[in-house]
């Protein structure tokens, strides 16, 4: 069913000018209401398409049947007040559920005085303030009197692990992270001393360098109070919020906050829980789809696929890689539909203009009244046409409309232009529109220039139209002289060698190969030891309780047995050569193979730990190695009477400053099988803060029902193990009782982390980086958590960071997604900016290979030319970095000359 | 001093005639007095034009670009640290280098010592130990090198090699308590109109002949930012505007990679204390960056990489 | 010398303060008119040779923003 | 470095800027150019380092 927007999309240019006269004001949704906005009105301001809507309900027009103020200013007429609802049925063979989450509404409960209390807002509420875009444009102040607050407080757990009052067991995973950050950028914001305090009850910052900005908060000084606040009051003279807890050691103390934050936690809309029912789909009891481990993105449904927050609680790049992962399903569910449904496009040849003197043609928009009526266009027009080269100017009411491309088209033919500049709105939004009128009046697309004189000129001198004037005719001035400059680009096509290479023969780089071959591809898969399976061939259960082995066997015969897959095992990489689309990638046994895509799927391994009589005492293990015991079914473990499990060990340490993400979940999952086997047994957990993210939480509250111990312990005094008389002693301080205790286990389980592979050679050959802690760096940690920096190059699983076996399987299938996207189009058209070198002139001093992040430059290897530098364009993505890093001035960069930037600057 | 050119040639022969390398580079004596010149040798038999005392003031490095051969180089502290540079830079390789390390005391300021005899023409002058003496017609004056020394030696804080393969003496102690940048905090004091003024004027006499460029090791373009014809943006004259804008990217790239050798203001023929533009430079790229030139054969120079705590306070 | 205004050579990025700039104009934010912008793909490419050449041809200021 | 070398030979301070605004910016885009204008107007118009027209040969 699509909703009316009573506007029509191909009129509507966005002008504002609806929103402008508009006289009724409405609460912004965007700003979780905090702010007004009109009854027509975009949703925000960088909304995509950015188009009009008119809200039915609020409209003075619908509502009592006058006014039409925005039918009578749209200079357009784009109103449409006759549209109507429509049925759309949609034929698709896959669907993919990205519902999204709602936030817990906390206004029903006491505690939190939300709906009284002026000063307390909801985190998202307060993301809107900080925004720029939001009710107080990025001031930092609080509600009720637009004071700067001096003292903020944050409650975690608002909505989460709690079942008392709302009925959500699960911890919604990212409120941990998002309250530190907003308490770190408020602290940015404040250029005064804010105080910002985080009460909370586990500090959950499992995630990649998520740690080390925990860690940064509190050198910054933020405040983390482990307590849970159990009455909040308001002054009712200062509105300042009064608070009362207690601390670690149980006295109780009273704060006065400016404002106080609740971080409230996901939970799936009540309508989103109706479309579950009618579309087949199974609900958890948390009301998340339900998905399994081994398949993170399907439903309970063949066909319908579920990604980010609907199937639990989870963060961006989670969310990312699922969409991924969730299209790489819907992919192969379609594979054999691809392309099926494309058409062609017919282009004019391109003409020949170099050696031509420049005749250039000169466009300026009105953009209705928005740049008309505060910029004298006539004037610009007259001026312009007295420009060097310039050969026509003109002007129009709607450069952009469909009308106006034709006519352009047709000048640039008959006045034999060849070079264009349209003075406008921004290049951001219309410049491939008019590039492409550029291609169909047969002009390279880069023989044009775009100058913004609406954005950046009318909309913002509003009250100075002269001097607005007298900089378009400036900008008008310096798009010419650039362009005079223009030459055409050339953008070069690559082909894409069909197959992958998959290096790792992990549960990641498994699915990863499988998932290509399914989707039709050629798969080499490369593992550096003599079988598949990786680290899950020393798991027992997922957490879920799926026994790991038998899903794993299953895959290894499937991928083994596969037709498409050659496995190589025993098996490393000596030497990539080549890019995105022609890799050559050469074996240890001087095998080589060439591919056009790489998945890196190389893993992680446990942390052998020194600390805690590891090896010195047999009594002592990791975690796998328990694990180990239980695949075994280890009589001994039925006979054992004290546990201790030791979370932390090697992780969340000065030396590896990350959490291990995985550890908590694991002994939480371990301590209940030892209670399962045995009753009896007594189970102690320390640990510096359980992470038992999402869903997990719930294991966490199993375990301590079945009377499993957490003793929380910190970095300062850490447990001590020793080794009295042939008895194991373990010593803690216990910061509830303030007492030390002393437990003489049978067993001990040491947490011990995840440290990655040595990945320095592989990040070499591929041109990758690592961070500091040595694993793989995606190429935009929310964005992008699956591609690299470098193109064509994938990452998958624990090569990345630590991760349970879903995520890594999700990741595994969102890279083969994105390679597909390369592979799928068989060809890679290459940007005309990029950038060149002119050998003549380099001085081989490789700053340019040192400074460009895409590893574009690089030496020529021989000919007249040996040592000197050359630009891969298959790799350049046209920052132009190397180029301003050029003493030699031997870098150019195409559409961003040097001459042609001089030129710019010259005229100003 | 000068018991260092003994032990010099006896390498210098060795090297050349176990054919370890090809060409020797070191210093002569230079035809006029206190001016002595590089030299490349590769005939064992003439190691003995070799010498080494303190007027050596031309940097070595400058020889070294993007030679084939095998090469034995004697290098002090800044020499040596052009030498990393060079290597970091691509512009030699270290295997293709016998480094023979020189503890340096840093160099005689012949402009000061010509002022010092009223611009007499000078006919000889002799090193002892620290003292010095010059003579010519009709005039024998003995001075403490200390205080003739070039004001890059004077607050010289890198006098020993800092990469060689063997030594020619044990290091010298490094000059503790010296400031390297008392003069440019001076002119930092200064308000823009004085700066201005002072740089205007300094850079008033400059020729545009270009012997400080041709004389840095760090200048090795093929064709230099001033000879770029497209498009052209600095003019070639001695227009003011032109001259500075020669100077100022002259410094700006030498930024982060000067060691403070001196090579450009000993061949200035006009006397331009260029340094106070580079000295800026290296004094901020040792606050914000931490770094000196030079020092680390594993690092490139903090303009050649971006981290993202690089310093940014100038950022809004 | 009150009626002079100064112009200002500015170099936007294209990805980020160029997008801030047409976000200003989409919310009609005003501000000062002596900017003459010109678009780089990053500010990165920057060089400062424009930030010389700028100044040698009169700029009153530059402002180089990412 | 560039504009403390060019500080440093007279330049003044204001002349020269430097942000990082993100695309969603546009207040901070603002109070930025506001700073940069006033900060360029205060020191009134440039003296230094233009080349004259006429010699630009």
């Amino acid at each position: 069913m699509k909703h009316p927007r009573f506007i029509d999309m191909s009129k509507c240019i966005a002008c504002g000018t609806c929103a402008e006269k508009c006289p009724k004001k409405v609460d912004d949704p965007f700003n979780e209401n905090m702010g007004k906005r009109k009854a027509i009105y975009v949703d925000y301001a960088q909304a995509v398409p950015l188009k009009y809507s008119i809200n039915k309900d609020e409209c003075l027009y619908f509502k009592k049947g006058k006014c039409r103020a925005c039918e009578k200013f749209c200079p357009t007429g784009a109103i449409n007040y006759e549209d109507k609802e429509e049925k759309v049925v949609l034929q698709a063979g896959a669907v993919i559920l990205s519902t999204g989450f709602k936030t817990f509404n906390p206004s029903t409960f006491p505690t939190y005085q939300y709906a009284s209390f002026e000063n307390v807002v909801t985190s998202l509420e307060y993301e809107r303030i900080l925004s720029a875009t939001g009710p107080y444009q990025g001031h930092l102040v609080r509600p009720s009197d637009y004071k700067e607050p001096q003292k903020i407080g944050w409650l975690q757990c608002v909505g989460s692990r709690d079942i008392n009052r709302c009925d959500h067991p699960y911890c919604s995973s990212v409120c941990c992270m998002y309250a530190v950050k907003e308490a770190m950028i408020s602290k940015e914001h404040a250029d005064y001393d804010l105080d910002a305090a985080i009460f909370f009850m586990d500090m959950r910052t499992y995630g990649k360098d998520f740690e080390k900005y925990y860690e940064r908060a509190k050198e910054h000084g933020i405040r983390f109070v482990r307590a849970r606040l159990h009455t909040l009051e308001e002054d009712p003279e200062t509105k300042d919020i009064k608070v009362r807890y207690a601390d670690e050691k149980g006295e109780i103390q009273v704060e006065t906050f400016d404002m106080m934050v609740l971080s409230v936690g996901m939970e799936t809309p009540a309508e989103l829980v109706e479309t579950a029912k009618t579309l087949g789909i199974g609900l958890d009891t948390d009301n998340f789809a339900a998905t399994g481990v081994f398949t993170p993105v399907e439903t309970s449904r063949k066909g319908i696929y579920v990604c980010g927050a609907f199937s639990g609680p989870k963060d961006i790049p989670q969310s990312v890689t699922e969409a991924s992962s969730a299209a790489a399903g819907a992919g192969l569910l379609l594979s054999s539909a691809r392309n099926t449904l494309t058409k062609e496009k017919h282009i004019p040849e391109e003409r020949n203009i170099i050696g031509e003197r420049p005749r250039i043609g000169i466009f300026i928009c009105q953009c209705g009244i928005n740049i008309g009526g505060i910029v004298n266009v006539p004037s610009v027009r007259d001026y312009a046409a007295t420009l060097p080269y310039v050969e026509y100017a003109t002007d129009s009411l709607y450069t952009c409309s469909q009308d106006s491309q034709e006519t352009m088209a047709k000048i640039i033919n008959e006045k034999g232009l060849n070079r264009v500049v349209v003075a406008a709105c921004t290049p951001k939004t219309h410049e491939p529109l008019f590039q492409e009128t550029l291609v169909d009046a047969g002009l390279n697309k880069y023989v044009f220039e775009m100058t913004n004189i609406r954005n950046q000129c009318s909309w913002v001198h509003k009250d100075s139209p002269e001097m607005a004037t007298a900089k378009a005719k400036d900008l008008v001035r310096m798009a010419a002289a650039k362009v005079s400059l223009m030459e055409p680009l050339k953008e070069t096509e690559l082909e894409v060698d069909q197959r992958a290479l998959v290096v790792g023969g992990g549960i990641a780089g498994m699915v990863a190969a499988k998932t290509l071959s399914s989707q039709g591809y050629q798969v080499y898969l490369v593992e550096q030891t003599g079988s598949l399976g990786g680290n899950a061939l020393l798991l027992s259960k997922t957490w879920r309780g799926d026994d790991v082995q038998s899903r794993l066997s299953e895959l290894i015969s499937s991928v083994e047995s596969d037709k498409n897959i050659e496995i190589y095992k025993d098996t490393k990489l000596t030497n990539v050569e080549g890019f995105v689309g022609n890799f050559k990638t050469t074996l240890n046994d001087q095998n080589v193979i060439e591919h056009g895509i790489a998945v890196i799927a190389t893993g992680g391994k446990e942390y052998i730990p020194n600390e805690y009589l590891y090896g010195k005492d047999p009594r002592v293990v990791t975690h796998l190695e328990l694990d180990k015991m239980f695949l075994a079914g280890d009589q001994r473990l039925k006979d054992v009477k004290n546990a201790v499990f030791i979370q932390c060990v090697g992780s969340r340490v000065p030396e590896r400053p990350y959490c291990s993400r995985v550890c908590c979940t694991h002994s939480v999952k371990s301590a209940i099988n030892l209670k399962e086997n045995n009753p009896d047994t007594n189970v102690y957990v320390l640990y510096r803060d359980i992470r038992t993210y999402g869903q997990r939480e719930e294991l966490y509250k199993e375990a301590r029902n079945r009377g499993v111990i957490f003793i929380r312990y910190s970095l300062e005094e850490r447990p001590v193990v020793e080794n009295i008389n042939g008895r194991i002693s373990v010593r803690i301080k216990d910061h509830i009782l303030q007492q030390g205790i002393a437990i003489d286990p049978d067993l001990v389980v040491l947490a011990s982390g995840i440290i990655p592979q040595d990945n320095e050679a592989l990040a070499q050959m591929f041109k990758l980086s690592v961070n500091e802690d040595g694993f793989f760096m995606e190429a935009h940690a929310k964005l992008r958590p699956v591609d690299f920096a470098t193109e064509g190059v994938f990452l998958a699983g624990m090569a990345h960071y630590p991760k349970p076996i879903e995520e890594s399987i999700a990741q595994a299938q969102a890279a083969v997604s994105r390679a597909v996207t390369l592979l799928a189009r068989k060809k890679v058209m290459v940007s005309g900016t990029v950038a060149q070198a002119n050998p003549v002139m380099c001085s081989s001093c490789s700053v340019c290979i040192d400074i460009c992040p895409y590893s574009a430059p690089s030496f020529i290897k021989q000919g007249p030319f040996t040592g000197k530098a050359e630009i891969n364009p298959a790799l350049c993505k046209g920052c132009g970095l190397c180029v301003a890093s050029c003493r030699s001035g031997a870098l150019n960069l195409k559409g961003f000359g040097t001459d042609q930037i001089m030129a710019m600057i010259n005229e100003i | 001093m000068i018991e260092y050119t003994a032990i010099i040639r006896d390498t210098a022969k060795k090297l050349l005639k176990d054919g370890k390398v090809d060409v020797f580079i070191g210093y002569k004596k230079g035809t006029v007095p206190m001016m002595n010149e590089p030299v490349v040798i590769s005939d064992p038999e003439k190691v003995d034009t070799l010498h080494w005392d303190s007027l050596c003031g031309l940097n070595l490095c400058n020889y070294l670009t993007k030679r084939k051969d095998k090469i034995g180089i004697i290098a002090n502290g800044c020499n040596s640290r052009n030498i990393v540079t060079h290597i970091l830079e691509n512009q030699i390789s270290r295997e293709q280098l016998y480094i023979v390390g020189i503890p340096c005391t840093g160099v005689i300021d012949h402009r000061a010592v010509l002022r010092a005899v009223g611009n007499k023409e000078v006919l000889d002058v002799q090193e002892q130990g620290d003292k010095f003496t010059v003579s010519g017609n009709g005039f024998s004056e003995t001075f403490d090198k200390a205080k003739f020394l070039r004001t890059n030696c004077a607050v010289c804080t890198h006098r020993n090699p800092v990469i060689y393969d063997e030594m020619v003496a044990s290091p010298v102690k490094e000059q503790e308590g010296v400031d390297p940048f008392e003069d440019v905090k001076k002119i930092e004091a200064m308000d823009p109109e004085k700066k201005w003024g002072f740089f205007t004027k300094m850079i008033e006499r400059c020729l545009r002949c270009y012997a400080c460029r041709n004389s840095c090791p760090l200048c090795y373009c093929p064709t230099c930012f001033v000879d770029e014809s497209k498009p052209q943006w600095v003019g070639k004259s001695i227009d003011p505007t032109d001259t500075m804008t020669f100077h100022i990217m002259r410094a700006y790239h030498c930024a982060g990679r000067c060691t403070d050798c001196g090579a450009c203001e000993r061949v200035c023929p006009v006397g331009i204390p260029m340094r106070q533009f580079t000295k800026k430079l290296n004094k901020d790229a040792l606050e914000y960056f931490s770094w000196e030139a030079g020092l680390n054969p594993d690092a490139r120079p903090p303009l050649d990489v971006y981290k993202p705590d690089d310093y940014n306070d100038f950022v809004k | 010398m009150s009626d002079w205004e100064p112009k200002i050579t500015t170099f936007l990025c294209h990805w980020c303060s160029y997008g801030a700039a047409d976000l200003a104009g989409v919310s009609r934010l005003q501000y000062p008119h002596n900017f003459r912008v010109i678009r780089v793909p990053c500010s990165g490419r920057v060089s400062p040779k424009f930030i010389l050449a700028a100044f040698r041809h009169g700029a009153d200021g530059v402002w180089v923003s990412g | 470095m560039l504009k403390g070398l060019l500080e440093h030979i007279g330049i003044e301070p204001g002349r020269l800027n430097f942000s990082w605004i993100s695309s969603a910016e546009a207040t901070k885009f603002v109070d930025v150019a506001q700073q940069v204008a006033a900060s360029v107007k205060a020191l009134g118009p440039a003296r230094y380092l233009i080349k004259k027209r006429a010699e630009v040969a």
